[in-house]
């Protein structure tokens, strides 16, 4: 399903979840890993191979040799994880974190992108640009890349990955089918069951009419089974549609009362501001998640994903 | 050479495509290129969701491919282009790719009958050259310039053949770069090494050099002319002798030296683009004679009539008793002969094409974007919205002129007296 | 960096460890020195430095026109006249015979602690032009080989690869086909033309926009596709118009990065060239390179992205949806406003695109440097406090608007301000002007 | 002392006229030439409208941005230069010199006035001279020529003014008068004095580049 795995980091002094997460997955379907660090620097315009040294916190500018000891010492951190998995690539480079996972991604035919929920510093500080508004890593990456982007928020236990539970969060969208259609593939592999979730804004007050809203579930739970039509026999599924305000909150708790092992989610940019899962539920959710979420939005790709 | 005498001279007037109409069977169409005797027009075409292919005479390539780009048709008429499927890049003749694929190709070039095809390329972040699809053997960690012989046969890049760090500036001015011909490094580096040429038979590459951050100089074959000066131009062979003339800097103004030594007597603001004519009798240049005038020195005598945004594209006649160029003022473009300027303006004027008796000259020109041929200063009577350069028949009583206009690709022979009446 | 010491009987106002100023003076011969003094003021300057020199009364009027010298306390070693005096004057009198921590600390000042940002030559009441003895001064250092490492790396670069952060020749062209590739997911006929002939327009970046700054490409194909422009993007060495070996004096290779666009324009066929928001790119086009080949003006016409957008936004073939909301304020890029003017059609294309626009003061012609142009924020990570001290007077000029975003239609400046606005934790957001002219324009064929 | 009165009024004087008209011309000659030689561009991009746009920004009290910021010396260096260069050319006394030796004569300032204007020139030295001594950015820059030639312009005035009224012995002090003024005739075109004449091309070639080629005012 995967030939090339890319995980960016920005981390050196621990392995990151994203790198532990993808080698297993790596290991899984015997692909090639990528391991990025993009190294840290507070220039958000021309100069960021200004780099901060990651020892001495001191501002230096980057080049092959510093790239190299980033690098050792990335495989240091990581040798646990990495060495009994051979097949892996370190790259270090100056640049945006979320313009150079792009990047690297686009040159080394990368087909699944595994984030941690954010490469938090460059969000702090505010330097990540995205067409011009700030962003994180993650939704720099998520808007811009097609292949599936896998967000993990915390170390998942090896057995978890084969991800015998999957959701697939439905608003009906367009970019929702792309994260449904790749469910499905994944579900296929695993031969996991497939748990798909939508939710029914309900506002808080004045009480909703119970009647009503029992009427509009079950007019709804109709509608995302229709949605669902291309889940193919055998597959183990089940539909669930629960009454909330906050998409991101009942995603995640239906998440943990169900015990998932893998979130999926659509994202698209174009739709931002119209569907509630997109934008900041994508950002909500994945930063939140115990399990990690995987973010689709590109039909296109998936096509390319074998079976 | 390419002969141009098995070309149809005697049909007048051919209409070869609806260019305008490929609009409406591919989702979109890149620019047109005619092949070098009209008798094709092709554009690279979007055939499909994320799949292009090139469109010839209406007809697409069998193959798609993922991106294509640089479109050009060789000397030979065969049509090239650069190629990506499955993320590897390659050069598509005739819509067949090479076999080798490559991880980018930057750079097509043709050697003058278009047999052989070489490329610029890069393959698993080491650059080189390939001819025909075969790369060299060894491949370099950093190439920039890259040049082919007249005959294609031999190929050469300026490489860089250790490793070079950023910031590494002392390493740096002790000399990385060198010079690869068909992937075999020279043995002597230099600071920095630019424009390159080879003798009219291939054998010698002379090439600009840099041996220090001060002192420029001409290198060939590995060896440096004795003399060196605070900047220097790009060297070309005298064809008869194979002596080697180049522009050089000496005491903030420019002339030209051969072999090492300051060949003429007058000193320019400015002086490049050097030419021989056909029988290197003549040796001209492009010169400024006083600071932002431009104009033509033959044998380092500045014709009177000057320019001030530029002059380009100078041309020797075949007999070489006249020479052609395009002068540039105020953004307004004319056509300039041996120190006599054509009546009009234009936008854009391509280079001069001489008939080989060199009666006549022919060129490309555009205004208010539309093109036409310009035949001793006549514009011929049609605009078009793309010509050609003009191809003149060998015994120059005729003229191949490809043109689209009103969305038709035509090819037609003209006899010149149409232009010139 | 240490506070001012003397060290070798030269004052130095900040001591800065640069191994390019180090290890060079450490090569350096009193003779070597002598020479190359001599040689330059005889051999390659004449006239105009003497009178500049002859005529300056030392009245220090200049003074207050220095954004390092206003951010330093008026501390007198900062101010342009104080800086001439610790260079070119000491070296006029003593005929070249000058050491070489006289030179190290000399190519301190010409090249770290001068933006040549010709603010001064405002001020003087002469118009003595004291970039030009700066420049001077700092050719002397190039020929002497001593200019900080960095800056001298990027001029390697230039003389390599003809751009400036050493991108290599697939880099360029496959970046534009990603960004193409990128823009065609928001609208689908978006194009780069690579290598298009007889375009009308023929747009040059400088080389970090590949490396680092791939979305400016890629909303510049957007602006194009949107304006229904004839454009093209040369796939060689050439698309850069960024020079920084302007600033290191090695004006052979400055000549040879110009030479090389405008033959590359010349080859395409271009009416015009239009160039990114860039300052210093712009002046090497302008008034430094097109001079050093022999051309008064540039051979085909630059248009600067500023006065680019204006008549896209005049001729309404951009319109703009909805104004952007957040109070912003401009700052003047030395090259593109002292340097050609065009302040008012930036505040023109500012009030279009913004709703809540807040001029600084002073502004236009009179405007701050930001303190990282003239190849200073070049020098790299050792000269970053040289910067953040050096140009307090921004901070509050900035601060003083109360702006939530400044507009810095230069990469230079951008890049400075930057800094400036996070060392003096002022809490702005710097951006250029297509950052918000895509954000805010209309998208006719956008999905 | 009559003997010193006639070689100062005579022979000196011409010297000193000599030099300063002789070294003024070769000054300039020199200078226009040596830009032709090297500096072309001065005179390629040399445009007369920009040039006198520019300087008259620059003659005219705070009509550039710099002299408004400083008021104070911008009140004393124009009332400096007016005294500087108005008194000694309208001055009677100097008048009847030009018209016993060459029979020319112009209009004159009351001596009352010219005696005014002499003191504000001193004063001016005077603040020129604290500004010298106090203010750091121009004690700076100060070298000891430059208290020299401060000097050199302070004196005729001074010498002048005691002579006027006739302090410290007046044939004394007229000398002193004339020779310091023959001093300050001399040294112009070979001193920075010599801004009078330089400093018209160097504002001019500044506000020609600002003006013609960058499309922007300097001032």
């Amino acid at each position: 399903m995967y030939k090339n795995v890319l995980a960016a980091t920005d981390l050196l002094s621990v392995c990151d979840t994203a790198v532990l997460t993808a080698a297993e997955i790596a290991k899984q379907y015997n692909a090639k890993l990528y391991i990025l660090h993009v190294l840290e620097s507070s220039y958000s315009g021309k100069y960021r191979h200004f780099v901060k040294h990651f020892k001495t916190g001191e501002e230096i500018v980057s080049g092959a040799e510093y790239e190299e000891t980033v690098k050792e010492e990335l495989d240091k951190t990581c040798s646990e994880a990495l060495k009994p998995y051979s097949n892996y690539e370190i790259k270090v480079t100056a640049g945006f974190p979320w313009e150079e996972t792009l990047r690297w991604a686009r040159r080394k035919g990368v087909d699944l992108i595994v984030l941690g929920p954010h490469s938090g510093r460059a969000e702090e500080k505010g330097v990540a640009r995205v067409s011009g508004t700030i962003g994180s890593t993650v939704e720099g990456v998520v808007m811009h890349e097609r292949c599936p982007v896998m967000i993990v928020n915390r170390p998942i236990p090896e057995e978890r990955l084969t991800f015998k539970k999957v959701m697939a969060c439905i608003d009906f969208s367009k970019s929702c089918e792309c994260a449904l259609r790749f469910a499905i593939k994944l579900a296929q592999k695993h031969s996991s069951k497939l748990l798909m979730f939508h939710m029914v804004a309900v506002p808080s007050s004045p009480r909703y009419p119970q009647a009503e809203l029992e009427a509009e579930i079950n007019a709804v739970t109709k509608k995302l089974e229709r949605f669902c039509e291309t889940i193919p026999k055998g597959i183990e599924h089940e539909y669930s549609v629960w009454e909330g305000t906050s998409p991101y909150l009942e995603i995640l708790k239906y998440a943990r009362e169900k015990d998932v092992d893998l979130l999926t989610m659509g994202s698209h940019t174009r739709e931002k501001g119209e569907k509630w899962y997109v934008g900041s539920a994508v950002e909500q959710v994945s930063s939140r998640s115990i399990c990690p979420v995987a973010v689709v939005t590109d039909p296109k790709v998936l096509l390319k994903i074998e079976g | 050479m390419i002969d141009i005498n098995s070309w149809d001279w005697d049909t007048g007037e051919k209409l070869v495509a609806d260019t305008g109409g490929w609009k409406d069977k591919f989702e979109w169409v890149e620019e047109f290129q005619a092949g070098p005797d009209g008798e094709k027009v092709a554009a690279i075409v979007k055939s499909g969701e994320g799949e292009f292919s090139v469109c010839v005479n209406g007809e697409p390539w069998e193959n798609t491919f993922d991106k294509i780009w640089h479109l050009r048709f060789g000397p030979d008429g065969r049509l090239t282009c650069i190629v990506q499927t499955e993320m590897e890049w390659t050069v598509a003749v005739d819509g067949q790719t090479w076999e080798n694929t490559f991880g980018y190709v930057m750079e097509v070039k043709f050697s003058e009958d278009g047999k052989n095809i070489c490329a610029f390329i890069q393959q698993d972040g080491q650059y080189g050259a390939a001819t025909n699809g075969e790369p060299w053997e060894n491949l370099y960690s950093d190439m920039t310039v890259f040049a082919i012989t007249p005959d294609g046969q031999h190929t050469a890049g300026a490489v860089r053949p250790e490793p070079l760090g950023e910031g590494e500036i002392f390493k740096f001015q002790d000399g990385c770069y060198t010079v690869a011909v068909d992937g075999k490094a020279w043995d002597k580096k230099f600071v920095n090494v630019w424009h390159m040429t080879f003798s009219p038979d291939g054998k010698k590459l002379a090439v600009e050099a840099r041996s220090n951050l001060y002192d420029y100089t001409i290198v060939v074959d590995g060896v440096s002319w004795s003399e060196s000066f605070p900047c220097v131009w790009e060297p070309i062979f005298n064809p008869k002798t194979g002596a080697i003339v180049a522009p050089v800097r000496t005491a903030g103004e420019w002339t030209l030296a051969q072999d090492g030594k300051i060949m003429w007597d007058r000193f320019f603001v400015q002086c490049w683009h050097q030419m021989f004519s056909p029988d290197a009798s003549k040796l001209a240049a492009i010169v400024a004679p006083k600071y932002g005038r431009w104009t033509v020195a033959v044998d380092g005598r500045p014709w009177g009539t000057t320019f001030g945004d530029m002059v380009t594209d100078a041309v020797f006649s075949p007999d070489g008793t006249r020479i052609a160029a395009v002068g540039k003022e105020d953004y307004d473009w004319s056509v300039i002969v041996n120190d006599t300027v054509w009546p009009d303006t234009y936008d854009v004027v391509w280079r001069p094409v001489f008939s080989p008796d060199s009666q006549n000259i022919a060129i490309k020109v555009e205004k208010d974007g539309l093109q036409t041929i310009l035949m001793n200063g006549r514009p011929w009577k049609r605009e078009c919205e793309a010509v050609w350069d003009p191809v003149f028949s060998p015994d120059g009583s005729k003229m191949l002129v490809r043109s689209i206009e009103n969305g038709k690709y035509h090819r037609r022979i003209l006899p010149i007296t149409e232009i010139t009446g | 960096m240490a506070e001012g010491q003397v060290i070798d009987g030269i004052y130095f106002n900040e001591v800065i460890e640069d191994a390019g100023l180090d290890e060079g003076t450490k090569k350096l011969t009193p003779e070597k020195i002598e020479r190359v003094i001599n040689d330059v003021l005889k051999g390659e300057t004449g006239a105009r430095l003497k009178t500049y020199v002859d005529t300056c009364i030392h009245c220090g009027l200049c003074s207050n026109a220095c954004h390092y010298y206003l951010s330093r306390d008026k501390d007198p070693t900062y101010s342009p006249a104080g800086k001439v005096k610790q260079t070119m004057w000491e070296m006029i009198k003593k005929k070249g015979r000058v050491s070489p921590t006289f030179m190290k600390r000399a190519s301190q000042i010409a090249s770290t602690q001068c933006c040549v940002c010709m603010r001064c030559a405002m001020y003087c009441p002469f118009g003595i032009d004291i970039a030009y003895i700066m420049s001077v001064v700092r050719r002397i250092c190039h020929l002497l080989g001593i200019t900080p490492l960095y800056i001298q790396d990027t001029a390697h670069s230039h003389a390599v690869t003809m751009n400036q952060m050493w991108v290599k020749n697939d880099e360029w062209p496959d970046t534009l086909q990603w960004q193409e590739d990128e823009a065609r997911e928001e609208i689908p006929t978006t194009r780069i033309p690579l290598e298009k002939e007889g375009a009308d327009i023929m747009y040059s970046v400088i080389g970090p926009e590949p490396k680092f700054l791939a979305q400016l490409l890629y909303q510049a194909a957007i602006i194009f596709e949107v304006a229904g422009l004839s454009w093209t993007m040369p796939a060689t060495p050439g698309w850069d118009n960024s020079d920084m070996a302007m600033y290191t004096m090695d004006s052979e290779i400055m000549g040879r990065v110009k030479r090389v666009h405008f033959e590359t324009a010349r080859r395409l066929r271009v009416k015009k060239i239009v160039m990114g928001e860039c300052g210093h790119a712009f002046r090497s086009v302008y008034d430094r390179g097109n001079r050093w080949l022999g051309w008064k003006m540039h051979p085909f016409y630059i248009e600067h992205a500023i006065e680019f957008y204006y008549n896209l936004l005049k001729s309404g073939k951009i319109k703009i949806a909805k104004k952007y909301e957040e109070p912003v304020t401009l700052h003047d890029p030395c090259n593109v406003m002292r340097g050609r003017g065009l302040y008012e059609m930036a505040r023109y294309v500012v009030s279009e695109m913004c709703a809540d626009f807040r001029d600084m003061q002073p502004n236009r012609e009179h405007n701050y440097c930001c303190c990282a142009g003239g190849g200073v924020i070049n020098c790299g990570p050792p000269y970053k406090m040289t910067r953040m001290l050096g140009n307090r007077v921004k901070a509050e000029q900035i601060a003083a608007t109360g702006a939530k975003v400044v507009i810095a239609p230069c990469h230079n400046c951008h890049s400075g301000l930057e800094d400036i606005v996070s060392h003096y934790k002022l809490g702005t957001h710097v951006k250029f002007i297509s950052d918000i002219l895509y954000e805010v324009m209309e998208k006719p064929g956008a999905v | 002392m009559h003997g010193l009165y006639n070689f100062v009024r005579g022979p000196l004087a011409w010297v000193a006229f000599i030099l300063f008209f002789g070294g003024i011309l070769y000054r300039l000659i020199s200078m226009l030439l040596g830009a032709r030689k090297k500096d072309g561009v001065v005179f390629d991009y040399f445009s007369l409208y920009y040039g006198l746009r520019s300087i008259f920004h620059w003659i005219i009290p705070f009509a550039n941005r710099n002299s408004r910021q400083r008021p104070i010396f911008t009140i004393v260096t124009f009332a400096f230069h007016i005294c500087l260069l108005a008194v000694p050319i309208l001055l009677l006394a100097h008048i009847i010199l030009w018209d016993e030796s060459f029979n020319i004569s112009w209009w004159n300032l009351p001596d009352s006035i010219a005696d005014i204007m002499a003191i504000i020139v001193v004063a001016c030295c005077g603040y020129f001279l604290w500004r010298r001594l106090t203010q750091p950015e121009v004690k700076f820059v100060t070298f000891a020529s430059d208290y020299v030639i401060l000097a050199i312009v302070a004196a005729p005035f001074i010498t002048g003014f005691l002579a006027y009224h006739q302090w410290f012995g007046y044939k004394f002090m007229l000398i002193l008068h004339m020779l310091s003024g023959e001093v300050m005739l001399a040294a112009i075109p070979f001193t920075r004095l010599g801004h009078m004449f330089y400093s018209p091309f160097t504002r001019a070639y500044m506000g020609s580049e600002f003006g013609s080629v960058r499309h922007a005012k300097d001032w």
